[in-house]
């Protein structure tokens, strides 16, 4: 049962130093603010997996906090590289990262084993790419019926899940809508999840496109809102193409982007938005 | 950017880009350029095109062109949105989809792609590319692959450092030894003109070019000895429609950016 | 693309004698309506697939016209036994029905297999049980990361698949809402696709727990208002529990059952409702 | 139906089916006899329990007892509706389930279920059923399971003629040499008594007589020699609550049929 808590208490009772953790949101509803508190906490040694890295993870990598990246696509959306997960990855700063890489076919897939609690899940992906050389978590199954062989990826259980909502009610109930992306199967496939929400009301509408989380497979709901800036929530905010064009700059200089870290999320509590 | 007439070369590789949408049914858009080609044809050459994005959107009919790929209009405006999960498997891996368009950094002659990491030299680390996306899976299942990007010796290389994505492997025959059920790469469309594969090598070769660009450039903007088609045909210029539409849709997005 | 046809020429044009033919629908939205046009056609040597039989396939293979069943559960549900599916399995009247048998989380699996263009499912599934003795379409697959073995299921793509949807727009496009079962997962498996709904509008307005299916998944579409019927189309109909009760006696003599189908399917055009 | 004082043996297992739902958080709920005890215990011992139905719906209050596993009011009830293979992979198989409430037309010594075919002799065809449902995964994948059926010699079996569904198999870890998450049947309540696997034998025995029943009765009813827990109980009386709820949940059940 998702206990309503400050996102200060949750984050510190579910988020543990050498957790795998995944933040996901496909672009919609990515929680940054939850990321912010990790960093404001100094949660380290964490393996991140996320199907798209985003400036999200650009974040929590250039303060130090992660051992290792879980992904399939690490960019600013329409904007370029995302330079502290490059600094990182060809020059170790501030730590070296160690990189588990897949296609966001696999890692759709590995969530969903995940979910379904089962090792591995089966698709017919990966051939002729050089993605399987570099990964333990792609291998092979042959078809008992046809004889085809298919890849094969290990499931994705994270240590703890956490994801932005539109709403909860109070008995913790989350409903979110809009792009989804892979958030359910994240959730399902976590030991833990926590969800930072625009809003508590009294009662969910369900909604057109509507994903509803009950309350008993969520540990800890945290009232958050604007809490996906400057990605976004459908029907709340709108997505800040300027912000993700203006970190561009702020991440290409290990000083500025610290300057950054320091004055918008360390400091100052959520961040400036 | 280099123009010519009253157009600029990167206004070629998009208009160019939009026409071989002409007569697909459903295209993967990529973000980018693939997506700036993709919603000019909706607005020239396809109207009835059916866009999908990996994040999940069927039938998505921006007004402006989407930053990224998850942006609120395409769920907004689509036919219906899927999980991601559902995207994959049910309708890519399902072979729903007619055509895959992909953007790439680097492109070797059979058409294959990296977008993991590239050598930068004996005594540099490796330098980092945003890694595979949806790519290895679209170019695989889709019926078949649209690619564009800009000519140079950096993009279109002798060899990979790294493959992300299988075009045609090492020639003909390859897809169907890996079991791809889509026909893979048909054309690659650049700033300078178009190379599609030979029917016989499956080795890209330069099929057109735009107006204005000789063979001579292109050979020099790619990074093996590229062969040419037996005709080289020359690509219409942009009509003042496909233009004006081109324009209208990309200060659209600057407006809302 | 679909077109908007009649139920007697879309049914015409899309089954066929011999094919495998899927009509989904999980008690709510059953295709009656498109049964019926298939016993009124005499389309014959049909393999049926269905999670749960029912009464619509009782119809079906009380008439001759089944060979094979594909199913999990078959029985009138809340009311008891299905008589001309046990009378054909038992006793081969009016001919024999061969068998393939799964669980439910097996065939659903199969049919998401089937969707994902796949040749099989993974689930941990089957154990114990003496089903996967009787049947080829269940087989096992050891996980190459944990060494578990796991129960397959081959994937189940119909030659055809026949659902009800409340709604199409002019363009072909569907939703339905409501308990919406495994329907998706079987039409995207199927070489062919009809869609019979209760009304065409001018716009799909998007609902709750609506599913879509766009026109160019589809091949045709018949408007048959009331097509679910004795089953139920959310916001249209309700389901007629009587009737199930009724068919009961109905269905337990052989002679009852062909006058009813006479009376009420093959002389009458659409069933009496 | 026998009567006991004012209420019926069906009454009698009923009211202790629901009981054996108290702190249970979430039920998969099987249609019949698991719908009206889930139903009941959701209006007596357990308001909050979490109502599953394999149609889909998660947390379902229907204010009637439904006929089919697919009535409408347990969609528009529920908290959630889900895709039917959806809720059999990341709900059931994911391990989010406490409680399976399966009925069953034969069941052994072991609590193994046969829900397919029943032998009726040397010259006379197997007797078909339903089949399996979703049972085999229902009592692999709950974290326990109740049964709920009427007792006679024809459902309580020495041999099943088919195992549709693994119960304790033949003893105890059967189960966990098959690898099942859950921990299996627990309580196997009929209208005579409650039945409990021997924690060192995982063998059904007699631990509850309903009020009025003999310890002869219940064996008489069983097809192997059932073996009495050391102590046997006497389930109490419904009380008066218990049975005005039971009896509104069926008139209101049967007004809307």
């Amino acid at each position: 049962m998702a206990d309503i808590r400050s996102l200060h208490d949750a984050v510190a009772d579910l988020v543990h130093d050498g957790d795998t953790l995944a933040m996901e949101g496909f672009t919609h509803l990515i929680p940054y603010a939850a990321a912010h508190e990790i960093i404001r906490q100094g949660i380290t040694d964490l393996t991140l997996a996320r199907m798209t890295p985003d400036v999200i993870y650009d974040q929590l990598i250039g303060t130090g906090l992660v051992k290792k990246l879980i992904f399939s696509w690490g960019g600013n959306p329409g904007v370029g590289s995302l330079h502290r997960f490059r600094d990182a990855v060809e020059n170790g700063w501030p730590r070296p990262l160690e990189l588990d890489e897949h296609s966001h076919a696999g890692m759709a897939n590995r969530y969903v084993a995940g979910a379904s609690r089962l090792p591995f899940a089966v698709l017919r992906g990966y051939r002729g790419s050089d993605l399987a050389t570099r990964t333990d978590t792609v291998s092979s199954v042959t078809c008992p019926f046809t004889g085809e062989e298919l890849a094969a990826v290990a499931a994705l259980n994270p240590d703890v899940t956490v994801i932005h909502a539109q709403q909860a009610d109070r008995d913790g109930n989350v409903q979110l809508w809009g792009l989804t992306g892979v958030q359910k199967e994240a959730a399902l496939a976590a030991g833990r999840v926590l969800v930072t929400v625009e809003e508590v009301v009294d009662e969910l509408t369900p909604r057109p496109g509507g994903v509803v989380l009950p309350t008993w497979v969520i540990d800890a709901v945290a009232v958050v809102p604007g809490g996906a800036h400057p990605s976004y929530a459908t029907g709340y905010t709108v997505r800040d193409n300027a912000f993700y064009q203006a970190w561009d700059p702020i991440a290409r200089n290990r000083d500025t982007f610290t300057r950054w870290i320091n004055e918008n999320v360390r400091t100052e509590g959520p961040a400036v938005r | 950017m280099t123009t010519t007439e009253d157009f600029t070369r990167d206004e070629l590789m998009e208009v160019n880009a939009a026409r071989a949408l002409a007569g697909a049914r459903t295209c993967f858009v990529g973000i980018g350029l693939p997506s700036t080609a993709a919603n000019l044809a909706r607005n020239t050459v396809n109207p009835e095109l059916v866009l999908i994005y990996e994040s999940g959107t069927i039938g998505s009919k921006p007004t402006r062109l989407p930053l990224s790929i998850g942006d609120g209009e395409l769920a907004e405006t689509a036919d219906a949105v899927v999980p991601v999960p559902e995207m994959f498997n049910y309708w890519l891996q399902g072979g729903r989809i007619d055509v895959g368009f992909l953007g790439a950094a680097q492109v070797d002659r059979f058409a294959n792609i990296n977008t993991t990491v590239v050598d930068r030299g004996p005594d540099k680390p490796e330098g980092r590319l945003p890694g595979a996306g949806g790519a290895p899976e679209i170019a695989s299942n889709c019926g078949k692959v649209l690619m564009v990007l800009r000519h140079s010796t950096r993009n279109f290389v002798r060899k990979l450092d790294f493959v992300t994505t299988l075009g045609h492997g090492s020639g003909p025959g390859d897809r169907k030894e890996l079991g791809m059920p889509g026909a893979g790469p048909v054309a690659v469309i650049t700033d300078l003109g178009i190379l599609r594969p030979d029917p016989a090598t499956a080795e890209l070769v330069l099929t057109e070019l735009h107006p204005g660009v000789t063979v001579e450039q292109v050979r020099a903007a790619t990074g093996w000895e590229l062969k040419s088609a037996d005709t080289v045909g020359v690509t219409e210029p942009p009509t003042p429609a496909e233009l004006a539409a081109l324009r209208a849709l990309k200060s659209a997005g600057r407006d809302k950016a």
